[in-house]
């Protein structure tokens, strides 16, 4: 059914325009938002649009093939959510040379070629977190990372953000330690119990995507500590929303996944008419907790 | 546990004939055989003691709790691969195998809201359907068990995805399903269900294997099929019951992570099989197939999450934790090969 | 432990299963390493240390299990290690040259570009030899070369050797078979229970005496052949069976309480009428018939259900588990019948490995040990004893007695007998004539994928036997 | 490439004595041995004509210079790893060893500032190391090669993220690298140098594995290791070496992931081992060791990257792709075996 357009100039033959989107994740819950903002997308401005990603946020040489790929299609414009920007600069420019136009979402892409970014500061983002978990705890005491990623960008920054966040503001909040549980669930929840178990005066964990968060909440859970730990998150997720209301979790940071994938699409299909885009579209990323997780403006960005 | 096949009965000997010293080689074969899962359990315990001494925090029950909690995926996933493995074949679908099955519990719980058992069952039924795929494929078509399983790790990877709808399905609505795992039902022991499951499923793959048929013939297909086939044993028939036993304890390790992450994730799984399969062989169990014990897989699978979690709690940073875990995993294999010192070349 | 070896001699070794034999002459060419002791060799104390050393030395050794490489063409099996080099490369022309040129000096029929995977049993023995003719020896060491050759490949291999003596070197014969040792040796040298016993001049001795050295006790002189008893009536009918590689048309009857013998050249098909039969391989053609009614047979376990048994020739790929332990591989084929609600009834199990360790004087200290422990005539014995255990009707043994020492060949002629008399139907393949003429109730002789002829015991010679053996494919006859 | 040990040269054929049609039954041997890899390649084209009916943009020439570009790291590795299957042993430590050696690149480029000669030199050098180690401790210590390498796996991943800091280290420092993958050196043609140097590799691979001592002694290993001690060759030593050759491979994948990725990842990795080693089954290598050819692995390697692409060029989901992969490696394994049909029990 959902062959790729023949030809270069489907814009023009009546065929309907091809977006392809090649995103940092396939299987985790935030990138299906994307993708299903992305889809939206598609079908209120009339493009087709196919989206992948590796299975991992490591894999830099499989997203390249995948975008390669992706090229190879003749795509109208191509929404790209790059693991290493630098790695990626060869098929960008060929992108450029064939005047495809790029759309960069997620955490942008550090090159001029991308027509518009929607993107969100995982910096800054993490950053909020930091704020919300030193006010939780009072200013002091002793927190842990539960990250998911040493390498990828995202890993990157969510745990930088923090980290920089305490250490220039809160000198008595003490990182104890950062560990990485691959967003793995199961892996997660059995590395956050270790924290806890060893350190015994630790005041809380963050969980830096949807996987970790869930996990720290599960460990929180078994070990029944549920008032004695702030759990701070990021992203949503079902089990993370249930936490949150019942008050395992403290609040996460939001990014907008849906609206990211909303955006980077209505981008590109307004570049395929020739229509000019905002350079910086920001998805931005707020707070939630207990009180707003209802509220309109943060449930539309919320998924279970 | 006590799952090898070198144990047995000693009265029934029957008299030896032209032999010098029997009571006594005897004796030194049997304590062989001891020390070998001996020695195992002592790689473990200085592991344990180490640990201990350089953060004593290791040692509280909570924490040895934890530990024993974390070792119940990995530890049924090596389960079932210690049957494969002692057949000469090797099982990489077992990681995402078990997404599948937790899928499936998914599928039986929440969309068609049958009772927690049929739940229960179907994941394990689940995991048994895909052992009996890989076993038709291993011996009736004759594919290398390798190929086979890292189809079936592809092919599994997938339908949890399709099945699934790309998105995890919660088990929010069959409230009790959680306590499978996490309950402590035994008043006042802080360990909880999943640790006893994981024991349960222990003992009786290790009488499986150790005192009934399927069991003989896992070892003996292992020691030499074609000798195994000419001995008037339906070889091909076997396999394909030892994988689907296998599979079904893949089954059993899905409901069980199911449970514990009150969700079924699809996406999960990948990169298991490696450690499930390390487990089995720092148990002892040989890769060349005929050699192994239940036992050694259970000590193996302990090693590898005291390790892990005893790496996290000296805080070891994480790029180290790796380097250090494929370290200790050498020298406790290594020291388990200076044991069995066959040191001769050409043996 | 005591061994002279003079220039220019054969000096056979004899001894029981498990005497020492294959273990002094592993000693020998460094394989192991002696705890006391030492070798002199051309006059000189030497320290054999590797197998290199002992090549080096100009010591050459035909185990008694194969050493090969299956995948490994003939000639690159040969010349392993000392290669014929074109700058880096390896010059396989000219190893194949020197190949060819190596099985015409020593008079041998290989093609050194075939690999040794795809060889008979008795063709890997010819390649054994040849690889060991093929160093530049001064002695050369055979443990038991002949047990998978049939007379006239003794008679080839004793042409080999005798040309190969001159007074610089000298040859070690192991075998089993005592009218080889006449044929081909020198000197004796018996020994038992790994010590010395003695050493005979083969001019002045006899058989009987050489036996008795080696029991220890005297043995009665000549067997009685038993007259052919009362057969029963037809048990196993095969009619026309064929397979795509090499059999056609192959027809008999196999009655209850008879022994047919099956004679050819190695390679006439023998083997691969047993394993068409209990459906080892598959054929193409022909129908089996079982006490009167047809059966359909895929595979050996069907074979096993219906009551027939195959013992391999090849007891180390397919007879034995060589790491397992020794009732382990007795009850093997028995394991089914030994379960209550699937459990192993493990008592009975040791019960009745222990009855056969007995029965068949299986040298071992412990029926715990593993197989590949034990010398190679009591593995083979291990073989036989699993197949006993089952009880099957029909009994397909193919050379049984490969690698068995004489007093335990008796006892094995005795037990097919024995099985024999109590109604059960063998079938016996063997390559050694003698053992044929005196087992069988009635031969049958292959060649070339066919049976060329039937003979029955009173009117059966070597001579008889031999020139049906040779006919190529003229004269198939079926029953 | 001809590489098989099957082939051989017609001239010098001993008389066969009792066979029956002499110069018949060596055709059709030399004729099945032919056949073996055609049937693979059979396969592949089947694939690629499948691709291209069903989306024509998949047989433009850059879309199938794309598709041996992606061949490229993969194929590296699956050479290496041949040479270490043929032996009987296997190599998990592909994956991960190719990030250390592409950060050891970086480290001697970006952080030294050597010249770019030296940086490929130290990459492959530095796989060689590694494949040093692996081979010490399978040859010398007698450890498992699977668990050898695992830990190898697992060290190199963790080295890796230790040496880079566990972030990626750039290039651009070194201008001509990234062309050394990406340059296209041969006016007028539009395939990249990575896929040339990839040839280049393999047909010294072939080379070395059906001219050379060292690849004589790797079948000679994998078909009987004890008969292979006992013809007086040094194994332990030759292990080492193969091993050691194998790492250099790997090296070379280092180096290229590398410059295409103009940047060293250390986080990556994990995952490619699996696909290197299904290259070589696939390719008709078998894991009982004694048995393969490069010009299988190639040809397995180029299934695989074409299976991902043309399932993604047609837009197959992305749930469904590994699906369709597991299925498709599962086909072409079995008329791979179909055509051996060696189908006798105990044979
Ligand atoms: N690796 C080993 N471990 C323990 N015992 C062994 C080992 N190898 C051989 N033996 C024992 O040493 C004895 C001598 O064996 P050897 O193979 O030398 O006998 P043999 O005289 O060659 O007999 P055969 O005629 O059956 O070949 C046997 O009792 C055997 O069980
Ligand atoms: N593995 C094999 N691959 C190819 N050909 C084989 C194989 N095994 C046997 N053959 C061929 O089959 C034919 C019959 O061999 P078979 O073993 O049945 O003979 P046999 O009469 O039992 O003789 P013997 O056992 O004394 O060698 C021979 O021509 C041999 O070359
Ligand atoms: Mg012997
Ligand atoms: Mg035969």
């Amino acid at each position: 059914e959902s062959t790729a357009p023949a030809g270069d100039a489907n814009a023009d033959s009546g065929e309907k325009p091809y977006v392809a989107v090649v995103s940092k994740g396939f299987q985790h819950q935030f990138w299906q938002s994307v993708k299903a903002g992305a889809e939206r997308a598609g079908e209120e401005f009339g493009v087709e649009v196919t989206f992948e990603g590796p299975d991992t946020e490591k894999d830099v040489a499989q997203q390249i093939e995948m975008l390669t790929t992706a090229l190879s299609k003749n795509p109208d414009a191509i929404g790209f959510a790059a693991l290493d920007s630098q790695a990626a600069t060869p098929a960008l420019e060929e992108a450029k040379s064939r005047n495809i136009p790029v759309i960069a979402f997620d955490s942008g892409v550090d090159s001029d070629i991308p027509i518009a970014t929607a993107a969100t500061d995982n910096k800054g983002a993490a950053a909020i977190a930091a704020e919300h978990m030193a006010e939780l705890i009072g200013g002091k005491g002793k927190v842990a990372i539960v990250a998911h990623d040493q390498t990828s960008t995202s890993g990157k920054d969510r745990r930088d953000g923090f980290v920089e966040a305490i250490e220039q503001k809160y000198p008595d909040i003490e990182i104890v330690t950062v560990q990485y549980g691959g967003g793995d669930q199961l892996e997660s929840a059995n590395l956050a119990k270790t924290i806890i178990n060893g350190n015994p005066d630790l005041k809380g964990i963050y969980g830096t995507n949807e996987g970790s968060a869930i996990g720290v909440v599960k460990a929180v859970e078994e070990l029944g500590m549920k008032d004695k730990l702030t759990v701070v998150g990021f992203d949503s997720g079902k089990a993370q929303l249930d936490a949150i209301r019942s008050g395992v979790e403290a609040g996460a940071v939001t990014q907008s996944p849906v609206d990211i994938g909303y955006q980077t699409v209505k981008a590109a299909a307004q570049a395929i008419k020739g229509e000019s885009v905002e350079k910086v579209i920001d998805t931005g990323a707020m707070w939630y907790d207990a009180k707003n997780i209802d509220d309109e403006e943060i449930a539309a960005n919320l998924y279970e | 546990m006590s799952n090898t096949t070198t144990e047995r009965p000693t009265k029934d000997l029957a008299p030896k004939p032209d032999s010098g010293g029997t009571a006594s080689s005897e004796f030194v074969l049997r304590l062989r055989s001891r020390m070998q899962q001996l020695m195992a359990l002592a790689s473990l315990v200085v592991l344990v003691i180490i640990f201990g001494l350089i953060n004593p925090l290791f040692l509280t029950p909570n924490n040895l709790s934890d530990i024993l909690l974390s070792t119940v995926v990995i530890g049924l996933l090596a389960l079932g691969a210690t049957f494969v493995i002692i057949t000469g074949g090797i099982d990489l679908s077992v990681g995402t195998g078990m997404s599948l099955t937790s899928v499936m519990v998914g599928v039986t719980l929440t969309y068609l809201g049958l009772p927690l058992a049929v739940g229960v069952l179907a994941g394990v039924l689940a995991g048994a359907v895909m052992g009996l795929v890989n076993g038709l494929l291993v011996s009736y078509l004759r594919i290398p068990s390798f190929i086979a399983t890292l189809a079936m790790m592809m092919v599994a990877q997938g339908l949890a995805l399709v099945i699934s709808g790309t998105k995890p399905i919660y088990f929010n609505e069959t409230p009790g399903f959680s306590n499978l795992a996490l309950g402590k039902s035994i008043p006042g022991l802080i360990i909880p269900n999943a640790v006893f499951i994981f024991f349960i499923a222990a003992v009786i793959a290790g009488v499986i294997l150790s005192k009934t048929l399927i069991g003989r013939y896992t070892y003996s297909i292992g020691s030499n099929e074609q000798a195994t086939a000419l001995s008037g044993i339906n070889v091909r028939r076997w396999k394909m019951w030892i994988y689907t036993l296998a599979g079904s304890f893949t089954g059993l390790a899905g409901v069980i992570i199911a449970s514990r992450l009150n969700s079924a994730q699809p996406g999960q799984g990948a990169g298991y099989e490696l450690q499930a399969i390390a487990a089995v062989v720092i148990g002892g169990t040989s890769l060349q197939g005929g050699k192994g014990s239940i036992a050694g897989t259970v000590i193996g699978a302990l090693i590898m999450s005291v390790l892990t979690s005893g790496l996290r709690i000296i805080n070891v940073p994480q790029e180290w934790q790796s380097v250090a875990i494929g370290c200790v995993i050498l020298l406790a294999v290594y020291v388990d090969m200076l044991r069995r010192k066959d040191t001769s070349e050409g043996k | 432990m005591q061994l002279t070896v003079r220039h220019g001699e054969v000096l056979a070794l004899v001894g029981e299963n498990g005497a020492g034999k294959s273990t002094l002459m592993k000693l020998l060419s460094g394989i192991y390493a002696p705890d006391s002791g030492s070798f002199r060799f051309d006059g000189s104390n030497v320290d054999i240390t590797g197998p290199k050393i002992a090549q080096e030395l100009g010591i050459s050794i035909i185990h008694q299990e194969f050493n090969l490489m299956q995948d490994l063409t003939v000639a690159q099996n040969i010349y392993i290690g000392r290669e014929p080099m074109l700058g880096p490369f390896i010059n396989d022309a000219a190893l194949n040259r020197q190949a060819s040129a190596l099985f015409e000096k020593i008079g041998v029929n290989l093609d050194p570009a075939q690999k040794v995977g795809e060889l008979t049993v008795a063709r890997q023995q010819m390649v054994e030899i040849a690889k060991a003719l093929s160093f530049d020896a001064k002695l050369l060491i055979l443990d038991e070369p002949t047990a998978a050759l049939n007379d006239s490949e003794v008679a080839t291999l004793h042409a080999i050797i005798r040309r190969f003596i001159t007074d610089e070197t000298a040859a070690i014969y192991i075998s089993h078979r005592m009218d080889e040792l006449k044929a081909i040796s020198d000197r004796i040298t018996v020994i038992r229970d790994g010590e010395y016993v003695d050493t005979l001049d083969t001019e002045q001795t006899t058989m009987p005496e050489v036996i008795s050295r080696m029991v220890g006790r005297k043995v009665a002189a000549q067997i009685q052949m038993k007259p052919v008893p009362k057969l029963g009536e037809v048990r196993l009918s095969v009619r026309d069976l064929s397979t795509k590689a090499l059999l056609k048309d192959v027809g008999f009857d196999l009655r209850r309480g008879e022994i047919l013998g099956f004679a050819g050249l190695m390679g006439a098909g023998r083997t691969e009428v047993a394993r068409a039969i209990v459906g080892a391989d598959r054929i193409s053609a022909g129908t089996i018939t079982l006490d009167g009614a047809g059966v359909k047979i895929s595979n050996p376990a069907t074979a096993a259900e219906l009551g027939i048994g195959y013992l391999s020739e090849d007891r180390k790929h397919l007879g034995l588990m060589l790491e397992a332990d020794i009732s382990q591989n007795i009850m093997l084929s028995t394991l089914g019948k030994l379960n209550k609600f699937g459990f192993m009834q493990d008592k009975m199990l040791n019960y009745i490995a222990g009855e056969q360790i007995q029965r068949l004087r299986i040298k071992t200290p412990s029926m715990h040990q593993a197989a590949k422990n034990l010398s190679g005539g009591n593995q083979q014995k291990i073989v036989i004893a699993k197949w006993l255990v089952k009880d099957c009707d029909v009994l397909i043994f193919d050379e049984p007695t490969r690698g068995i020492d004489v007093g335990a060949k008796e006892e094995i002629y005795d037990l097919l007998d024995e099985l024999a008399a109590s109604g059960k139907s063998i079938i016996m393949i063997s390559s050694e004539l003698p053992e044929v003429l005196r087992m069988s109730h009635r031969i049958a002789v292959m060649s070339e994928g066919r049976i060329t002829g039937f003979l029955e015991r009173h009117e059966a010679t070597q001579e008889k036997i031999m020139d049906l053996a040779t006919r190529s494919n003229r004269g198939a006859v079926s029953v």
